[in-house]
This record gives structure tokens, C-alpha cells and sequence, in this order.
């Protein structure tokens, strides 16, 4: 058993609730644990970085100094928003020594910035590709149409993760479980994101767009790693209803619900009864 | 207090870098006053000898650009230009010479930016190392060990 | 020794200051108004802000921090992605929220959205992580959306996903203290 | 004791805005051996240069120095006034007081202080000048220019009509080039082969021309005048002397796979092949990468069904030794595949295409006999997208220069298009129409006013595939930037025309400066187009940066003229900038020890060993000597002679030390 740094970030702890529970199952399955960050705080998400830059570097900075302290080398974050947060925040302070020193002495704590900060799928990367093989029990063979949304992608310079058009390290390991990934328009499309709540309509046209072109290309399934894509993708589903004027059931899933329905984990386990959208595949 | 001008004189090549240089001209990008040119029909023609001798006449910092490698106008003669940069290297290392005095760089005739880049930056560090005294040191070094060979 | 120097002034001259973006980078190919999802919901599509920002005028300037487009951006950094000139138009748009709100100049269509994010903060501030049912309280008190998700709330309490009572950071004083050093000195 | 002339350029205000000319010219009179200076608005003028001639009579000037613009603008202009006063021109030097002085600095104390440096630097260099004289070198008048299409074709037949011998290389199975793939050009929409093929039968004929195909260049030695060109020739594995070009050899392949490389990939040839009907020579090679017979020694279709017994497997690529006077490089471009853009689908959308393919299917020689029909499905377009600068002016992808042509020949697609299907709608997205030539704009006019092609001012952010159409996200920046989203049928990249994959390497052999995107760099920018730096080479068409067809040709001309003008002397001048081994009195005869370090490092075998022997023929002492005919004046084996006996004649050890004194001593 191998120790990683984990950061849930707020969202896993409330209303992804589900995602949380199936990174922590599949990384059991594969021989890791997951150790939090102690009193972490918020990444101050997109509302930080709309009111005030310092502070959308130093609620991340505040979370990196906990976790360096700690003296973790590698963390997992598997919000997708928070990774995003916690990455550029990285980068930022790591070109711009000025503003290094003060937002150290904001969070009045040391900030080297020295810690690996991956995604889940970057985690599957290096500590499971080659172990899923032999540990799938029921191979997950539906359509997916793998939607990776803004924050996995983009700004590509920066995150230097997967291909910013078109992306395929989901589609990877998916096929790897069993699963036939699509070709499909929407990919890295937005979902609305931080309009969840401000702006419903918008996210029920953006997110309808993104639901309508997986269903028209015959998705079973719509695979994410962000509870923000989730969210809107699966409990905004009546406002995308509303846009597409049509009934959608395809249901949405954490790319680590998919992985541990293969690995045969068990449906409450990997959380998949907390969703809207009812899941039926299995 | 006035801040101190460095004196820095580059040593470059006809085809590449004075090209370049006169590029930097056509194109109006500013640069230091500090950096004047001198015309070599190659850096395979630079003796360090003359780069000795420089610094032995008050100069505080030197610049050697030629064709990028492979690009020589001449084949190979900024490939020997480099080889005895190298070996010139140890000899200023010898006589405590501080190897940041003297930038060795590829700027082509396309490279009208760069060459006031190098200029600018060499300027500054330069100014940073502060004013070259040690020459002496050097000269002697001309007059005793080197004029044989 | 030296290049002209000509004083830049207006709100170019800030953003490039804070963000390091230079306007007169756009040359208005609009392939950011193109792929921004929310192009057609703006009052200026992307493009058009750069082009906003390029005129250098105080009339525009005043209509970019009173714009609905500003608050409209998602961040989802399309624009930036494909931008020939690489020109971060995500990063212009953090800075005139910032100093639309410092300046009391948020459009009164942005009113929702800066709610939104408000509660947020104010949730993160009081807590240090997002309390979430806190976030739909302030917010509707923000808002007087008092119907909104009302059938939503529920179902999350029942699949689990709400909690009643907030998760709270230890370290309180120093998340207070952070948020006094930054979004409240100004 | 020299008596020296500085004379200070204002060059209109180019130089005198910053620097303050009149205190140059006061201050560099002044110094020591300076007998004259003066300061005039244009030194290079005819009035300038002869106020310079005068001053070389009335002052019995020993030296000049011209202080003015770069010594590679203006050298040859103020030697030959200096010569022609009767002054060796050797003894005239320049100071670039414009390029290195005037034009990068502000107007300051310290600019002007910079200027007199530079100027007395060049009167300490002129102090050590000695009068040279010219070496005369003779001329071969054969021309080697490489590559065959238009712009190769056209100084070809020009340099061959003066009456020179003329050696064409290309390195495809047939002359032609991009011209020959084009449908109709623009503005007049005449055939682009049917003006192009007789040119290429006239080279093929021409007495004065030998035309190698499939052949490339190896390498490059020697100078102006005498170059000395290795060629392969690549095995073609036909024997052309008996091929008669019958083609059962190609219907008969069992190979047929091969993406067309005329065709543009839209249709597929076999292994043994001409590259297209018209080709010159019309005779097949063997592609060997993909032959049956070469991949896996079986097959030998080919030669069972040819009656001339033509095909010879053991034929071996060849290299052959030419001796040129001249070259003229015309190896063009090459335009980006759709694969460079993520954002319209790696290349993966058969329908997305380049605008080279889409010649392909205008034309009536192409796959579709000319008619517009979609790769995909062979369905007539209703309604096409074309999208111009796709990777033209675009930093972040590398290349933030324009095009050129794609302006012009997007209209023009448009124009086809809508001449061939009436009932289709096409919509061109462009950032600016750039159409500065004779009937351009009238072109472009009448593609929007006549042939109601929808031009829409904005960049296509992403296309993608639905249903068989293909979704094209654009804007239109004169409605604000308002998004506009077309179900297209096609969509038609105008790829970036970038330089030839190779042209580094190229230019490496040719010893030429390229630039940042690795198109060959002209001389000057403006007075000397096609001369590259380096001389006896020239450059003409699309190698240089992009250009359409008329500049091409107009360059091809132009650089015939140069190698024209070249040929007809039967020897030329060559500077005299060449190492010379120091002579002295017996017994010493030279400082030089012989120990020969010079000649390992001389590039051009230029150093020979020369002994010195008495009268009955016993050497006394063997010496470096340097041939003249070879040495090129890099100068390397002046820095690495350790007794200081070899020098460089423009550039002596006395000059360059004196010149560094001067700059440090002021």
C-alpha cells in the first residue's frame, strides 16, 4: 500500500459526495491510500479569481504550504475546478517571485511551491494503468462519450495535461475497462460551471448542447471528472430538458464510478445511487 | 552618483551577426550604447590573443557572435571559433578572469531582436560584475608568457 | 539611453499593467467571439472587448466595467486556446471584474452572478471551505430568489449530498486573517 | 604618414536626427592623420561621391573613410568613387554610423560620442590599409539551378536563351512543380497547364538545357565562377534511353495504394509511375519504398510486360561531378497539411482539405475530372466553407507571417466553385483581403459582386462533424463579433505556405543564410533580391518567402540576368580578401615554422606546402603558401598560426588590433 496526499476540496465532501467515495474505492483496489491534507481549506474556486487575485493565490497557496509542511510530494485532487485553482495558483507564484514572498507572508505560513499536484486520471496514469487490466472482474461495455470539460485542458501551457483539442487520456482508459469511447464534438465544450446556481438557463443551454451531442451519437453513458460538469450535467438535467425540448436519460458518472463498477465494487460503495439522473447501467 | 557605462566591445562575424546587427538597424530596436562592433570576415578569424589585448586596453566586457552552428558562411569556422572558445575558457579561468565578462552567442542575419537582446543583457550584467580592473594582470600575462606563442 | 516613453493611461494601459496583456496584441480575427459559448448572451462578445479596450477612450472604458459581458465569462479559456496572438483574454476579464466591483460599476444584469460569488466567499471566509447550504441561504437572501431549487434542496438532503451543519477549518484566525490582507483592505 | 579623408553621411535625417553629424566631422578632423573632413545630406549621391573624388585630388588623400550606412549597403559604391579618383580601393573603409549607431540609439550625447568612436576606429583601421589588387579568377559558364517548377523552368530557359549552358535539377520524377497541380490561376483563370506545359517541353528540348530529374544536389565547393556541384541521380530503375513511355508498365502494377503526391493525396498511384500525364520527362520510376519487387523480392510485373525491356532493378543511385559557374535556387514551398489544425480535426475529416487539394479536384486533369465532389462521398458540395490564413499570421502556431497568395486563390476557389455549382452557396472566412496586384482587386470584386460569394469578416474558431456535415463555429468581427455557425458540405483550409521541408539542409550545402522559418535569405531586402550573400548564388520564386506566380517569374528573370551578366566576361575580379603567408629576407625567409596547424584548419584545402631551396636544388625550408584561386578569407588559420606568420589580407592582425585600441583609447 502506497501513501498519496489528498486534497477533496468542498464539493467532495457535500454535493459530490459520490465522487469522493469512488476515488477512495478504486484507489483501495489499487493499493493506495489517500491521506488528506490536515485542515485543508477552500481553493476559493471561480469566485476567488472574479473578486480579488490575491486572494485566488493564496487560498491555494494556504492548501500547497499545508501539504509541504506535511511533507507530502505528490497530491491527488480530483475536482477538476480545484486542480485547475491549485495548478495555475502554482504557477503563478512560481514566475512571479514578488508576489511569492507576499502571499507567504499572507497566509503567514512557508510556500516553496515545490508539490506535484495531480488530476485522478493523472493518478490512474502512473499508479494503475498497468494493474486495471488484470483487476477488472466485469468489463464496463457500454458507449461513453468522455467529456473532460474546461479545467482538465485548458490553459494548456500551463496544465501541459492531455491535448487541448480533442483530448484522449479518459478515452485511454476506458477502452481499457471495456468500455467503446466516442468520437464526439463536445469534449472540452463548457458547461456553464460556476453559473450552476446565478445562471440556470445558461447552463441549461450549454450543458444541453454538450447532453445533446453525446446522445445523438449514441452515448449509454456520459463520463466526467469534475463535480462541476457533474452537477450541471446531471442535476440540471430538467433545464437541459428544457433546451433540447426532449427527455435525456443518459446518465453521467465519475470516470471512477465507471472503474469501480469494472472492478466490481458495489454500487453504494462507489455512491451511484446519489445522482439525479438514475443510473441503470451497471 | 552616475551609474557606471561599461566599455564592451563585440567581435563578430560579416555574414551572420554584423548582418544581424544591421538588421537590429533597418528594424529601429533599440539597444545600449555601450556595445560597438567590429568586423571579422569570420569568428574562426578571432584571435583570443585580441580578446587578451581588449581587455588589456580598458575593456570591461566582450561579445563574440557568429553563424549558428552549421550555418557558417565559411563551413566550419565557428565550430574552431568554438573549440578554442572552450580552451580559451580554462586560460581565463588560469588567470582569474571572470568568465561572465565575455559572451559567447549565435545571432544570424535573421535575428535582428536577438542581437539587441545580447546587447542588453550583456550590458547589464556587465554593469553588475562593475568596472574590469584586474587587466593589468593580463597584460602582464601579454607581455611575459604570450608573445612566443 | 532608452526607448520613448509615452505615459499610457485608461483601462488598457491598467490591464496591461496588472496582467501583463497587451490589447494592441488583438488584431480582431474574432476567433475568441467564435468558440466563446457565451458569446451571444454578451452585450460585447470578446472581440469586441478587445477592440473596446484598443480605442483607449474613457467612454468605453466605462461601458467594459459596466458590462454584462464581464460577468458572463466563464473562465472555460477557449479563447485563449485558440488565440492566434495568444492574447489572455480570461486574465483581462479577472481584472475589470475586480475593478468593476472595487469601483461599484457591476452591471445591474451581473447582479445574480456577483451574488453568487459573494456568498461564496463570505461562506469560505466564515468557515474555510464551502458550507453549501450556507452558499444557497446567503444567496437567496442576496437575490430574493427565495423559490429557486426549492424542489432541488430536498433531493440533496435525501441522496445525501447536503449537509446541515458546515465543515469548519481549525485554523479560523488564519483564514480571516487571509481574507483581511486581500479582498477586504481594498 | 597617411593622409585621410573622413566624410560624415547625414543620410537625410536617417542618421543626423540622432547623432550630431557636424561635431563628427569637426571632431574626426581633428585626429591624428586626418587631413580632410566634411559632412553632406547624402554621402552616396552622385554629388556626395564626388565630393569625396575631389577631396582625394585636392587633398592627395592616402585613405577615406566614409562615415555613413553599413559597409554591406554602400562598400562597393565608395571603393569604386575612391578607385575611380585614382585611389586604391582598398584604401577606403566605412563606419556604419546608421545600422550599428543612428537607428538603435536615441539622439544623445553618448550617440554621437558612440559615432566618432566608430569613425576613429576606422581611421586607425585605414592607417594599416595597403592598396590590394583584384584577383582575377576565370568563369565556367554552366548555370546549375535546382528545382523544376515554374520559377527553376523560367531562369532555366532564360539563362539558356543567352546562349549558356544550363544543368536543371529536380528531384521529383518530373519538372513542374505546385504550377503544374493548379487548376485555373488568377485573375484571368487561364489553365494553369496549358500555359505552363509547352515551357516545360521547351526546357526538355532546349540544346542548352540538361534536365536531371529525380535527382538532388550532394554537395557544394568552390566560389563564384567555380563551383564544383555533386548531383545524385537516383536510381530510377527504368532505363530511359529505352522506355518509350507506353505506361503498360503502371497499368499493370499491382501496387496501386501509393497516395498521389500530384494528386495531393485525393487519389492513389502505383509504384511504378509518372507523377502525372503531362510529366516531363514522360517516362516512369520506380518508387522503391513501396515496390512489391524492391520490399519483398518478388513480382517483377513490370519488366514481364514491358517490350522496350526497359526496366532495370540493379541500377544504382549515381553521383556525378559538374563544374558551374553559377546557381540559382528555385526549390519553392510547400503549403501545411489540414493535420497542423486541432481545432478543425487533426486532419481526421476527409472533407476538411487544403487549398492544394482543392485545385486538384477544380482541375480537369484531377480526380474528379474537374468537378467539385467531397473526398468523403464523392457528393457535390451545396454549401462550402472556405477559411483563409488557416496557420497564416498566427503566432502561437508559429508562423505570424502572411501567405501572400492565399487571398487571391481562395477567391478564386470560391469563384470555381460557384462557376461549377450554381446552385451551392460559399462563404470565405478572411481577416483582411489582401489583393495589391494588377486586376486583384477587380478579381476579388467580382468573386462578391458577380459569382455572390459570402465573405464573412472573422476567424473560424472550430469545425467539426455531424451527420455528415461539417459544423463550422465562425464570427462575423463587422457585426460585433457575433457568432456564426454554418452546416457546411466541405470546408477548404488556406494552409500557410511554408518553406520546403529540407531547405535547412539545403542551405547548410550552399553555405546561404536562411531565415527564422527557414526560407533562403536574399542579400538585401530591397536592391538585391535575388543575390544571396554568398556570391554566384541566386534565389528565385517561393524559396526566398511566399510569392504567386508572376513575382516568381519575374525573380526567375531577374536572377537569369544575374548569372547572365555574370557569364559574360570570361573572368572576373575577385576581392582580394585572402590570407598571405609573411615573406622576409634569407635565411629566414618567413617567420612561418611550417609546422602546418594553418592547413588542418583551412576549410578549402587552400594551404599548400611551398619549399625554399638553394640554387642546387636543396630545400632550405618548407613553408605554408596560400593558393589564391582557393582561399575564401574566413581567416581560421590566422587565429590559429602561432607565430603570426599567415594574416588576412583587409583584416590583418595591425588592423584589428588597432581598430580595438582605438574603439578602448578614446
Amino acid at each position: 500500500m502506497m501513501t498519496l496526499g489528498f486534497y477533496p476540496g468542498c464539493s467532495l465532501t457535500g454535493s459530490s459526495r459520490e465522487y469522493a467515495e469512488s476515488v477512495v474505492a478504486i484507489s483501495e483496489a489499487i493499493g493506495i491510500e489517500l491521506k488528506q491534507i490536515p485542515d485543508w481549506n477552500c481553493c476559493g474556486a471561480t469566485a476567488a479569481h472574479n473578486l480579488d487575485k490575491e486572494l485566488s493565490l493564496s487560498l491555494p497557496a494556504r492548501i500547497l504550504a499545508l501539504a509541504e509542511k506535511e511533507g507530502m510530494e505528490e497530491i491527488v485532487v480530483p475536482c477538476a475546478a480545484c486542480y485547475s485553482r491549485l495548478t495555475v495558483a502554482q504557477h503563478e507564484l512560481n514566475h512571479d517571485e514578488e508576489m511569492k514572498t507576499k502571499v507567504s507572508s499572507i497566509i503567514n505560513m512557508p510556500y516553496k511551491g515545490t508539490v506535484r499536484i495531480m488530476n485522478v486520471i493523472q493518478m490512474l496514469q502512473k499508479y494503475a494503468v498497468d494493474k486495471l487490466t488484470d483487476l477488472i472482474k466485469k468489463p464496463f461495455e457500454y458507449k461513453a462519450a468522455c467529456y473532460y470539460g474546461c479545467l482538465l485542458v485548458r490553459p494548456h501551457e500551463i496544465l501541459q495535461f492531455d491535448r487541448v483539442e480533442n483530448p484522449q487520456t479518459m478515452d485511454v482508459i476506458m477502452s481499457q475497462i471495456g468500455a467503446k469511447p466516442l468520437d464526439w464534438a463536445f469534449k472540452t465544450e463548457c458547461c456553464g460551471a460556476g453559473f450552476s446556481v446565478s445562471q440556470t438557463k445558461i447552463v441549461g443551454k450549454l450543458s444541453g448542447k454538450i447532453v445533446g451531442d453525446a446522445v445523438d451519437r449514441g452515448a449509454d453513458v456520459i463520463i466526467v471528472a469534475c463535480p462541476m460538469c457533474h452537477s450541471n450535467l446531471d442535476m440540471r438535467r430538467p433545464q437541459i430538458e428544457t433546451y433540447l425540448q426532449r427527455k435525456v436519460q443518459t446518465p453521467v458518472i465519475y470516470i471512477t464510478q465507471a472503474i469501480g463498477l469494472a472492478l466490481g465494487i458495489s454500487r453504494e460503495k462507489l455512491g451511484l445511487q446519489r445522482h439525479f439522473v438514475p443510473v441503470k447501467i451497471s | 552618483m552616475t551609474e557606471f557605462e561599461p566599455k564592451i566591445v563585440a567581435f563578430v562575424c560579416n555574414w551572420c551577426t554584423y548582418a544581424g546587427a544591421d538588421l537590429t538597424g533597418t528594424s529601429r530596436i533599440k539597444y545600449a550604447t555601450n556595445v560597438k562592433l567590429v568586423r571579422f570576415p569570420c569568428t574562426g578569424r578571432i584571435d583570443f590573443m585580441l580578446l587578451l589585448k581588449a581587455f588589456g586596453e580598458g575593456a570591461d566586457g566582450i561579445i563574440i557572435s557568429g553563424c549558428h552552428p552549421n550555418d557558417c558562411h565559411y563551413t566550419s569556422g565557428n565550430f574552431h571559433a568554438r573549440r578554442r572558445w572552450i580552451m580559451f575558457r580554462g586560460l581565463l579561468n588560469f588567470l582569474g578572469i571572470d568568465t561572465r565578462r565575455i559572451q559567447f552567442s549565435w545571432v544570424s542575419a535573421a535575428e535582428g531582436g536577438k542581437w539587441a537582446d545580447i546587447v542588453n543583457s550583456t550590458v547589464k550584467s556587465v554593469r553588475e560584475l562593475g568596472p574590469y580592473n584586474d587587466y593589468k594582470k593580463v597584460a602582464d600575462f601579454l607581455e611575459t608568457e604570450v608573445t612566443n606563442g | 539611453m532608452g526607448h520613448h516613453h509615452h505615459e499610457e493611461s485608461g483601462l488598457a494601459a491598467e490591464v496591461k499593467k496588472a496582467t501583463e496583456v497587451a490589447a494592441e496584441k488583438c488584431y480582431q480575427c474574432g476567433k475568441c467571439s467564435a468558440g466563446c459559448p457565451v458569446a451571444d448572451e454578451m452585450d460585447y462578445t470578446p472581440s469586441m472587448v478587445m477592440r473596446m479596450l484598443q480605442t483607449n477612450t474613457p467612454e468605453n472604458d466605462e461601458k467594459l466595467l459596466r458590462s454584462k459581458t464581464i460577468w458572463l465569462c466563464l473562465t472555460c479559456e477557449m479563447c485563449i486556446s485558440r488565440c492566434p496572438m495568444s492574447v489572455d483574454i480570461p486574465k483581462v476579464m479577472d481584472f475589470m471584474r475586480e475593478k468593476s466591483r472595487y469601483d461599484k460599476k457591476v452591471s445591474v444584469k451581473a447582479n445574480d452572478i456577483l451574488a453568487f460569488h459573494e456568498s461564496f466567499l463570505l461562506s469560505v471566509e466564515k468557515t474555510g471551505k464551502l458550507y453549501e447550504l450556507g452558499l444557497i441561504a446567503a444567496y437567496k437572501l442576496k437575490t430574493f430568489h427565495l423559490t429557486q431549487d426549492i424542489a432541488v434542496a430536498p433531493a440533496m438532503f435525501q441522496k445525501g449530498k447536503l449537509h446541515l451543519m458546515p465543515e469548519l477549518v481549525k485554523d479560523r484566525g488564519n483564514l480571516s486573517s487571509i481574507f483581511a490582507k486581500t479582498i477586504k483592505k481594498k | 604618414m597617411s593622409r585621410i579623408g573622413v566624410f560624415v553621411c547625414h543620410c537625410g535625417e536617417n542618421i543626423s536626427a540622432t547623432v550630431d553629424v557636424e561635431k563628427v566631422a569637426q571632431v574626426a578632423g581633428e585626429m591624428g592623420d586626418v587631413a580632410f573632413s566634411l559632412d553632406y545630406k547624402y554621402m552616396c549621391s552622385e554629388p556626395g561621391q564626388a565630393l569625396v573624388q575631389q577631396a582625394i585630388k585636392d587633398h592627395n588623400l592616402t585613405g577615406v573613410v566614409v562615415s555613413a550606412c553599413s559597409p554591406r549597403m554602400h562598400e562597393p559604391t565608395f571603393r569604386k568613387a575612391s578607385a575611380d579618383a585614382g585611389l586604391n580601393p582598398y584604401m577606403c573603409e566605412m563606419a556604419n554610423i546608421r545600422e550599428h549607431c543612428s537607428w538603435v540609439h536615441e539622439r544623445s550625447e553618448e550617440t554621437t560620442e558612440k559615432a566618432i568612436d566608430l569613425v576613429r576606429m576606422m581611421v586607425e583601421k585605414v592607417k594599416y590599409d595597403k592598396p590590394l589588387e583584384p584577383i582575377k579568377v576565370p568563369i565556367t559558364k554552366t548555370a546549375l539551378v535546382i528545382g523544376g517548377g515554374i520559377a527553376g523552368i523560367q531562369t532555366s530557359l532564360d539563362i539558356a536563351n543567352c546562349g549558356h549552358k544550363v544543368i536543371l535539377v529536380e528531384k521529383e520524377p518530373s519538372i513542374g512543380g505546385h504550377m503544374a497541380q493548379l487548376s485555373e490561376t488568377f485573375p484571368t483563370l487561364d489553365c494553369s497547364q496549358c500555359i505552363l506545359s509547352p515551357r516545360m517541353v521547351e526546357v526538355a528540348q532546349h540544346p542548352n538545357i540538361t534536365l536531371m530529374t529525380y535527382s538532388e544536389l550532394e554537395s557544394l565547393e568552390g566560389y563564384i565562377g567555380n563551383f564544383t556541384a555533386k548531383i545524385r541521380k537516383k536510381a530510377k530503375s527504368v532505363d530511359h534511353s529505352k522506355c518509350t513511355g507506353c505506361g503498360d508498365c503502371w497499368n499493370k502494377c499491382p501496387s496501386k495504394k501509393i497516395p498521389s503526391e500530384f494528386n495531393a493525396g485525393l487519389e492513389n498511384r502505383t509504384a511504378i509511375y509518372t507523377p502525372f500525364p503531362q510529366a516531363v520527362p514522360n517516362k516512369p520510376v520506380i518508387d522503391k519504398a513501396n515496390c512489391t519487387y524492391y520490399k519483398t523480392g518478388k513480382c517483377k510485373i513490370c519488366e514481364k510486360f514491358c517490350k522496350a525491356g526497359a526496366i532495370e532493378y540493379d541500377l544504382e543511385d549515381e553521383i556525378v561531378e559538374i563544374p558551374v559557374g553559377a546557381l540559382v535556387i528555385t526549390t519553392g514551398f510547400q503549403v501545411k497539411g489540414t493535420d497542423f489544425f486541432p481545432e478543425y480535426g487533426y486532419g481526421q475529416y476527409k472533407d476538411v482539405i487544403t487549398g492544394l487539394q482543392f485545385e486538384r479536384l477544380a482541375s480537369a486533369s484531377g480526380p474528379t475530372l474537374g468537378e467539385i465532389r467531397r473526398p468523403s462521398d464523392g457528393k457535390v458540395p451545396e454549401k462550402i466553407v472556405f477559411i483563409a490564413c488557416a496557420g497564416s499570421r498566427d503566432e502561437a502556431k508559429g508562423i505570424p507571417y502572411c501567405s501572400k497568395i492565399c487571398c487571391m486563390y481562395t477567391a478564386k476557389h470560391a469563384m470555381l466553385y460557384q462557376h461549377k455549382v450554381h446552385t451551392g452557396k460559399s462563404y470565405v472566412f478572411y481577416m483582411d483581403i489582401r489583393s495589391g496586384g494588377k486586376n486583384y482587386e477587380e478579381f476579388v470584386r467580382r468573386a462578391i459582386e458577380e459569382d455572390k460569394v459570402n465573405y464573412v469578416r472573422g476567424r473560424v474558431s472550430t469545425v467539426y462533424e455531424k451527420n455528415g456535415k461539417l459544423i463550422v463555429k465562425g464570427a462575423d468581427t463587422l457585426m460585433g463579433g457575433q457568432p456564426v455557425e454554418i452546416e457546411a458540405d466541405m470546408v477548404v483550409l488556406a494552409t500557410a505556405s511554408v518553406s520546403r521541408c529540407g531547405s535547412e539542409d539545403l542551405a547548410q550545402k550552399l553555405h546561404i543564410s536562411y531565415d527564422a522559418y527557414k526560407f533562403f535569405a536574399e542579400a538585401h531586402p530591397k536592391l538585391k533580391p535575388v543575390e544571396t550573400n554568398t556570391a554566384g548564388i541566386f534565389l528565385a520564386g517561393a524559396c526566398q518567402a511566399p510569392k504567386d506566380i508572376p513575382e516568381s517569374v519575374s525573380m526567375a528573370s531577374g536572377a537569369a540576368v544575374k548569372v547572365a551578366g555574370l557569364f559574360s566576361k570570361d573572368e572576373m575580379s575577385r576581392e582580394p580578401i585572402i590570407a598571405v603567408v609573411n615573406r622576409m629576407a634569407p635565411p629566414q625567409f618567413s617567420s612561418c615554422v611550417g609546422c602546418f596547424l594553418c592547413q588542418t584548419a583551412c576549410p578549402y584545402n587552400a594551404i599548400e606546402r611551398e619549399e625554399i631551396k638553394d640554387r642546387n636544388g636543396n630545400v632550405l625550408k618548407t613553408l605554408a603558401k596560400v593558393n589564391p584561386g582557393l582561399c575564401q578569407g574566413c581567416g581560421t588559420c590566422v587565429a590559429f598560426c602561432r607565430t603570426k606568420s599567415i594574416d588576412i589580407q583587409g583584416f590583418t592582425n595591425e588592423q584589428m588590433y588597432s581598430e580595438v585600441m582605438a574603439l578602448l583609447n578614446a
